[in-house]
């Protein structure tokens, strides 16, 4: 056992080694391994990681502040009424098996996104399009049935990226884009290997061989970088491990934001949650700090309401649902639940959930809420919680960025139904004038905080652990990604 | 050789002394989490330290053994439970098409992965504990039909067994009061070996999510859940592993020793 | 013999319908939509109904199981629901991890096995035999996913011998693919080898107690040497029982190891698919689990016809 | 100087003496035979000789074999001598030999344990010694293949392979039939006339030794009483041993002339297993065309060896298994009656088995043993009066009242068979049925048995089915005898007139097995 306790200390004295992987190498873990490559027909954040910026590019692209850049479109008009949009190709652009760029592949991508055959997984960002024209080999015109403030941003999400009809069906194995890396070789369960594409439009990238290596549990991943086995982890699984890493010369550890709110939903068609004292005194019980530390090892900002901290808009309503167990015992009492209720709490995999979800527990059972918990796997949750509206509560985080529209849904799992929320929503959409919309983003996000609609717990983070020379790499991820074309070794 | 025995049942006796204790008393309540007090090496205070959740390491140890020894000694029991007769019924008629039937069933039993099947099963009706109890149960039950009905065709045999016909007495009859009896040491000595791969399997289902759920603590969950800490906190991934080696190693020590004293070839006057 | 063997197939082919017709069924009432997990949160209905219509997931499902069993026939197990690749593809690529790992666990644990049973076996009573029984008791005490965690801590981030998971690829060469499996064949070789030690032991010094034995000493043989030409023969066939079994266990049972390690074997598979709802996954994997354990036993049922010449004639 | 030597031989087992004081000579082509009744030691001076004594055992004497102090031997000279100097031969052909080798094998490993020569050679001159010891299968056989006769002879092969001076044969034709121990007991005779060969010859039957031993040593409780000529032989425990294994028990009744049970051409088949998935299953037949019957009160034998049909003609008449053809009465009704039991037939016949180990359920007492047959009854006694049967059963058979607390293994193999005569007589039936009863008895303990049965038939009018191998019994305790084999009856008849004057080829064979004991002066 001696071996055992010593390791930590013999880890932090061990030498920074020479890394066996040739300077344009690097050897990328993830926790998740896409089940296929195409990322316009399925949900699989996993796919994005892999193929998002690398592989496929859209006509517009998040950037690594989260803010919205031009892609394979090089810049763009708007008509005086929002409706029209007409986006100008980069010229030279070729796909990697060769074939040019141009516009009709915009329009084939974005037809067949639209088509009623599609699998595309985020249909919804494509609803608002009437029609799609080519008016050039390097010119598209998108006209919309009403105005959208948000379309350039939905254009840059990963299911919005563009495909070619010349190779649109061995996408999910072959998948051909024109991204600065050229997939080469994936190996099931264990690897997917990317090779730099030389005939890329832009700066090229500076790797030029990329491995993403799927390690699930959090103990491998651990052991896996410890050992140097993989050079840079996004989204590390285990916050606990992270000082660890930072107390160790041959690592660097980066904590950046997402767009993942993580809330506990609460039921609000069921009973006794349909009670806003009751969903008021959940809130109140909940101690989001212990929440943090104990489940995120530290890592998340602590949210009042459904809006990332990092935009804006955001305002911060902590203080409204803060931890009183007292006052949230008072608001049971009123409510006629003086002691207590049962209510099942139904907890997905990620440990966030799993671990935020015992201590959640502990806490609501300090006021006298008793909880049933139950572990799902994420198909389970799919089909009991959030297609059968069969919980009382559950922890997940909504990673979709700029969701908030999700509240004006009342069949939406948590069932939150408003009419003068859904009422503002449909001003947002139609509202162009920035200053405008920020003070409707404001309302919005005041009114289901009143609302008590979930307990909003924190912002997850996101830690990346990676060798200490890795230069290049994303902090925050504004959408599921892995943008390596920027990544290089330091000498 | 009674050493086996003393040192097997003493070991055993602990866990599942401390683990009855739990009921009355532990040193702290573990539904109460204090994170602030996270991942505490041992102290005075608490002898084996406190776990991510500021959990008494201890406590949870003797709460965790009831979850691990109740799984493990229920699927003994369902084993038993139905496999004897099974294997009773099937020594009845060496042959025969109940015989055949029942053994053709458990070669088909045999034949699934066992891991596999529990995980299909708990996939199936969601992970818990009891779901866990059925799925180590269902794979104890050939076990134990095998060997009674392997020792009962030896018994079968025996002239005691053609008395008791001679008595007019029937097959259910005789399987009661003959056969069963002469059973017991060789199921005591299965059983206790039983609830040990009970044990371990209950650990590694809950290693793998598939368990006991939280907030029940089990042996198998702390492992899991003390996983990626062990490289900082040894203590946390050590007392739960310790637990179940030494609570497995008392079972078979017992089950060893208690084959050794039961064995009827080493008793007087039986050869 | 022909007869025997051929006997002995079609009741294999019989047991492997009555399997296959099981774990079809049982995997009917798994709850869960393979198509739903696909699309996630935001998926419509009508983006489903396709996804599903193309899976092939609307017909009947006695349609379903015969064109499952009849594409299995042709070595066609369908294609996986989420993976999109055909099933016989994936788990041939997985095969060949699984399978080397399951023989080298074997190998190991019969190199271990063998002479530490006969080395307790020909000294009963001293302390070495106490010492080799007292290591197999800690063997199979052991956790073996608590062991290899401690094994990856040691020898792969302390040590950096062995790399700490994943598979290197028989591309890379022999050494490489087996220096990558040795670490989760240890693991999983410990507690086999400590049964197996346990159980060839026990049956040599049962073997050992036999009539024939005192008349192989009667003629002048050796202590060592009547166990070597008399016992260790007679004493295999419990040990091939064994060696059938952890064979097959080994082959559907490293999942817990495999997860360990991240090696993409079929144990990860086939837990992965569960969780994905890919039943057509589970269903081949299964399937294919309960075929090699059949054919195990067959295998091992010929192995003691060839040790024992007792069973030659029978039958 | 004798060829084997042992002196004051003493050998204790976890402490406890075995042997003490034991002395006795071998000299070359002599041959000694050694008797007693179980536990009397004579096994152990055999292991001790070859200094094969279980783990645990302390051995002091002197054991001199060709002037070799055997206990001052090495382990590795003594392998050296076991084999090549003295050979042996046990008593269990059937599980002697290892399954797993050819006989030639078997036999051919005493040779290239010894000599150095090629295994070719080995090869050969085990098949020659097969021939000399009148094998006639080739050495190519597994012992599997093999009877119980055939595999005592390889045993023997192995043992004399190498013309050891001294053969020791412990209990060597106790296990076999007793047509095959004659021609066992005939090639021991003379492979030691023919290599002058000492032979220590170990039994429990008087009747094996008397006839072929030159020297007879006498053994109880681990020590020898009496070393001598055969008619020489004058100790008090000799003699009784010796009235003993030829006792006539006194019996007044002969029987009457009305029928108890009766057979008419009974036929018992069994199945055997299928050939091939769609194959008929075959049919063995145990019990071919029987016809006998039992008068009220008389003594029947059935002699026949083992497979002859004994058995299952045994369970048949028992009702304990339907019959294919032909009637089993009992008073003139049938004892099976479909698969319920019979009670009111079975209620009229109980049984005896062979083995007083096997027979009773350990985990018992005594009291609820003997009771079992109550399940017969349709008003079994309940508490004191059950209590009292209990003890008179008992009590008839010469134990005591109180015995009915204690459980099985307190009781030696007679007092067992007496228990299991309690068990059989404590619902008075008619008919009892004895299996080998008394074979597994020692000699002395069998003859008071006999004794016991005869005057509890006597006392109680019982009528006595009398399985058994051993002819002289059978012959002393009988009125008539039925003689079977291959499941036929092949003669019957009064059992002086049988015995007497047999008709019978077979019959003829079985008796002429019969050891006779030398008068004795």
């Amino acid at each position: 056992m001696t071996c055992v306790r010593n390791w930590g200390l013999a880890g932090v004295l061990a030498l920074a080694g020479i890394s066996a992987q040739a300077q344009g190498d690097i050897v990328v873990g993830l926790q998740l391994e896409p089940p296929h490559l195409d990322p316009t027909s399925a949900a699989a954040g996993a796919i994005d990681q892999v193929v998002y910026a690398n592989v496929f590019e859209g006509l517009t692209r998040f950037d690594p502040d989260g803010s919205v850049g031009p892609g394979l479109a090089e810049s763009w008009d708007i008509s005086e009424d929002g409706l029209v949009y007409s986006f100008h190709l980069r010229s030279g652009v070729r796909f990697h098996d060769g074939t040019e760029l141009d516009a009709k592949d915009v329009r084939f991508t974005l037809d067949r996104a639209r088509d009623d055959t599609s699998q595309n997984a985020q249909k919804a960002l494509f609803a608002g399009i009437e029609t799609v024209k080519v008016i050039d080999p390097l010119t598209v015109q998108v006209t919309l049935k009403a105005p959208d403030g948000s379309f350039l941003f939905n254009m840059a999400w990963g299911d919005a990226v563009i495909v070619a009809p010349e190779s649109i069906g061995e996408i999910k194995h072959k998948p051909v884009g024109t991204g600065a890396f050229m997939f080469d070789d994936w190996v099931q369960g264990d690897r997917i290997e990317l090779v730099k594409y030389a005939g890329y439009w832009g700066e090229p990238a500076r790797l030029d061989h990329v491995t993403f290596k799927f390690i699930s549990d959090p103990t491998a991943a651990f052991a896996a970088v410890m050992a140097e086995d993989v050079d840079a982890f996004p989204g590390f699984p285990a916050p606990e491990n992270l000082p660890q890493f930072e107390a160790d010369p041959r690592f660097q550890v980066l904590v950046g934001s997402t767009e993942g709110e993580t809330i506990l939903s609460i039921n609000n068609k069921l009973a006794p949650l349909d009670d806003v004292r009751v969903r008021r005194a959940i809130t109140h019980a909940i101690d989001r700090k212990s929440v943090i530390d104990g489940a995120m090892f530290g890592l998340g900002t602590p949210i009042g309401t459904h809006f990332a901290p990092h935009h804006p808009d955001y305002v911060d309503l902590t203080s409204q649902s803060a931890y009183a167990p007292e006052l949230a015992r008072q608001l049971l009492t009123e409510a006629g639940y003086a002691d207590g209720f049962t209510i099942t709490l139904k907890l997905p995999p990620p440990s966030y959930a799993r671990r935020g979800g015992e201590i959640i527990a502990a806490q609501l059972r300090s006021v006298g809420i008793e909880t049933e918990v139950t572990n799902l796997e994420w198909a389970q949750w799919l089909e009991q919680v959030f297609r059968g509206h069969d919980f009382g509560l559950t922890i997940i985080s909504h990673t979709e960025p700029f969701d908030i529209d999700i509240y004006a849904r009342p069949e939406y799992y948590f069932q939150y139904d408003s009419a003068a929320f859904q009422a503002l929503m449909a001003a947002l959409k139609a509202e162009a004038d920035p200053e405008k919309r920020s003070d409707l983003l404001v309302q919005a996000q005041k009114m289901i905080a009143d609302d008590y609609v979930n307990a909003y717990l924190f912002q997850l983070a996101i830690p990346t652990v990676a060798n200490a020379r890795l230069r290049g790499l994303w902090r925050d991820a504004p959408t599921q990604a892995t943008d390596l074309t920027a990544v290089y070794w330091d000498k | 050789m009674r050493r086996n025995l003393i040192l097997g049942t003493g070991l055993s006796a602990m866990f599942a002394g401390a683990a009855l204790l739990s009921f009355f008393w532990v040193p702290f309540d573990i539904g109460a989490l204090d994170i602030a007090n996270k991942i505490k090496p041992p102290s005075g205070a608490h002898w084996l330290g406190t776990d991510h959740f500021g959990r008494d390491i201890l406590s949870m140890i003797m709460v965790g053994g009831r979850t691990s020894i109740a799984v493990a000694l229920v699927a003994v029991g369902i084993g038993m439970g139905l496999g004897v007769p099974l294997g009773l019924a099937a020594a009845v008629q060496r042959g025969g098409w109940l015989d055949e039937g029942i053994m053709r069933a458990n070669d088909l039993i045999f034949a699934f992965p066992s891991l596999l099947i529990a995980i299909m099963i708990t996939a199936v009706f969601g992970a818990s504990a009891v779901n866990a109890i059925i799925a180590i149960g269902i794979f104890n039950i050939p076990v134990f039909a095998r060997l009674t009905r392997g020792a009962a065709l030896g018994l079968w045999t025996r002239d005691f067994v053609l008395a008791a016909r001679v008595a007019g007495k029937g097959a259910v009859r005789i399987s009661c009061e003959h056969i069963l009896p002469n059973l017991v040491n060789l199921l005591i000595v299965q059983g206790t070996i039983q609830f040990s791969l009970g044990i371990l399997a209950e650990a590694g289902l809950s290693y793998v999510g598939l368990g006991a759920q939280p907030p029940v603590p089990s042996w198998g969950r702390m492992l899991a859940d003390s996983q990626t800490m062990i490289s900082f906190a040894p203590h946390m991934a050590l007392s739960p592993g310790l637990a179940i080696l030494l609570t497995v190693l008392g079972l078979n020590l017992m089950g060893d020793g208690l084959r050794d004293l039961l064995d009827p070839r080493l008793q007087r006057g039986q050869r | 013999m022909l007869r025997y063997v051929l006997q002995r197939l079609v009741s294999l082919c019989l047991s492997l319908l009555v399997a296959s017709a099981v774990i079809f069924l049982a995997l009917e009432i798994v709850p869960g939509d393979p198509a739903a997990y696909m699309l996630g949160l935001n998926a419509q209905e009508d983006t489903l109904a396709a996804l599903r219509d193309e899976l092939g997931l609307n017909g009947t499902a006695l349609q379903r199981y015969g064109s499952w069993l009849s594409g299995m026939l042709h070595g066609d197990f369908g294609i996986s629901y989420t993976y999109r690749t055909p099933v016989a593809e994936m788990i041939g690529d997985r095969l060949w991890v699984s399978l080397p790992l399951a023989l080298f666990a074997l190998g190991l644990s019969c190199l271990i096995a063998f002479p530490a049973a006969l080395w307790a076996a020909s000294r009963r009573g001293t302390l070495g035999e106490l010492g080799v029984m007292g290591m197999t008791q800690l063997g199979i005490a052991i956790p073996n996913f608590w062991f290899a965690m401690l094994m990856v801590l040691i020898f792969a981030v302390n040590l950096r011998w062995f790399p700490a998971g994943g598979f290197a690829g028989w591309e890379e060469g022999l050494f490489a693919g087996l220096k990558s499996l040795t670490l989760p064949a240890v693991a999983l070789a410990l507690p086999q080898a400590s049964i197996l030690t346990r159980v060839m032991r026990s049956a040599l010094l049962d073997t050992l107690g036999e009539d024939f034995i005192r008349t192989a000493r009667a003629k002048g043989l050796t202590r060592g040497q009547a166990l070597r030409r008399h016992a260790l023969r007679n004493a295999m066939i419990p040990v091939l029982t064994i060696i059938g079994l952890q064979f097959s266990f080994l082959l559907a049972g490293a999942i817990i190891i495999e997860n360990v390690f991240f090696l993409p074997g079929l144990g990860r598979l086939v837990f992965q698919a569960i969780s994905a709802r890919d039943l057509i996954v589970v269903e081949s994997v299964v399937m294919l689990l309960v075929f090699a354990v059949i054919l195990v036993n067959f295998t091992v049922d010929l192995a003691y016809a060839w040790v024992d010449p007792r069973l030659r004639g029978r039958r | 100087m004798s060829l084997l030597q042992v002196e004051n031989l003493r050998v204790e087992l976890g402490g406890a003496p075995v042997l003490q004081d034991v002395s006795l000579r071998v000299a070359s082509g002599q041959i000694v035979g050694v008797i007693g009744e179980s536990g009397s030691g004579k096994s152990m001076t055999a292991l001790a000789v070859m200094q094969l004594l279980p783990p645990g055992a302390r051995c002091t004497g002197q054991v001199a074999l060709k002037g070799q102090d055997m206990l001052a031997l090495t382990e590795r000279q003594l392998c050296r001598m076991r084999g090549r100097d003295v050979g042996i031969v046990f008593q269990e052909p059937m599980t002697a030999l290892n399954p797993l080798q050819t006989i030639g094998q078997q036999v051919a490993e005493t040779i290239l344990i010894h000599e150095i020569v090629s295994r070719a050679e080995a090869m050969a001159r085990a098949a020659r010694t097969l021939e000399r010891v009148e094998l006639q299968v080739p050495p190519t056989r597994y012992p599997h293949e093999l009877s119980g006769g055939q595999r005592q002879r390889v045993c023997i092969a192995m043992a004399i392979a190498l013309r050891p001076e001294l053969l020791i044969a412990d209990e060597p034709t106790t296990a076999l039939d007793v047509t095959t121990q004659k021609g066992v007991l005939d090639l021991l005779k003379q492979l030691v006339a023919e290599d002058g060969m000492g032979l220590l010859l170990i039994s429990h039957d008087l009747g094996v030794v008397a006839d072929m031993a030159d020297q007879i040593v006498i053994m109880q409780r681990g020590q020898v009483v009496e070393t001598g000529r055969f008619c020489d032989l004058r100790h008090s425990y000799s003699k009784a041993l010796l009235a003993a294994s030829d006792h006539v028990p006194d019996r007044t009744g002969a029987g009457s002339e009305a029928p108890l049970l009766q057979l008419r051409d009974v036929v018992r088949d069994y199945p055997t297993p299928r050939k091939g998935w769609l194959g008929k299953p075959g049919r063995f037949r145990a019990v071919d065309r029987v016809s006998f019957e039992i008068r009220r009160g008389e003594n029947l034998g059935l002699v026949g060896e083992s497979g002859c049909g004994k058995s299952t003609l045994t369970r048949a008449i028992l009702g304990l298994e339907a019959v294919q053809e032909g009637t089993i009465l009992l008073g003139g009704q049938p004892v099976y009656d479909g698969q319920r039991a019979n009670r009111s037939i079975r209620r009229r016949m109980q049984m005896v088995f062979q083995d007083p180990y096997s027979s009773f359920n350990p985990r018992h007492r005594v009291g609820r043993l003997v009771s079992e047959p109550f399940h017969l009854l349709e008003t079994a006694p309940q508490g004191v009066e059950k209590e009292r049967v209990i003890a008179e059963a008992l009590e008839s058979v010469g134990l005591q009242a109180a015995d009915r607390h204690k459980f099985i293994h307190e009781f030696s193999g007679g007092q067992r068979q007496r228990i299991a005569l309690a068990r059989a007589l404590i619902i008075r039936p008619d008919l009892i049925v004895l299996d080998e009863a008394v074979s597994a008895l020692d000699v002395q303990v069998r003859a008071q048995m006999l004794d016991l049965l005869a005057d509890l038939g006597d006392r109680f009018g019982l009528t006595y089915l009398f399985i058994s191998h051993d002819l002289s019994v059978v012959r002393n305790v009988t009125d008539r005898v039925v003689v079977m084999r291959a499941g036929r009856i092949v003669e019957e008849g009064k059992t002086g007139e049988v015995f007497e004057n047999p008709k019978n080829i077979y019959t003829k064979q079985l008796l002429a097995t019969i050891p006779r004991l030398p008068e004795n002066a």
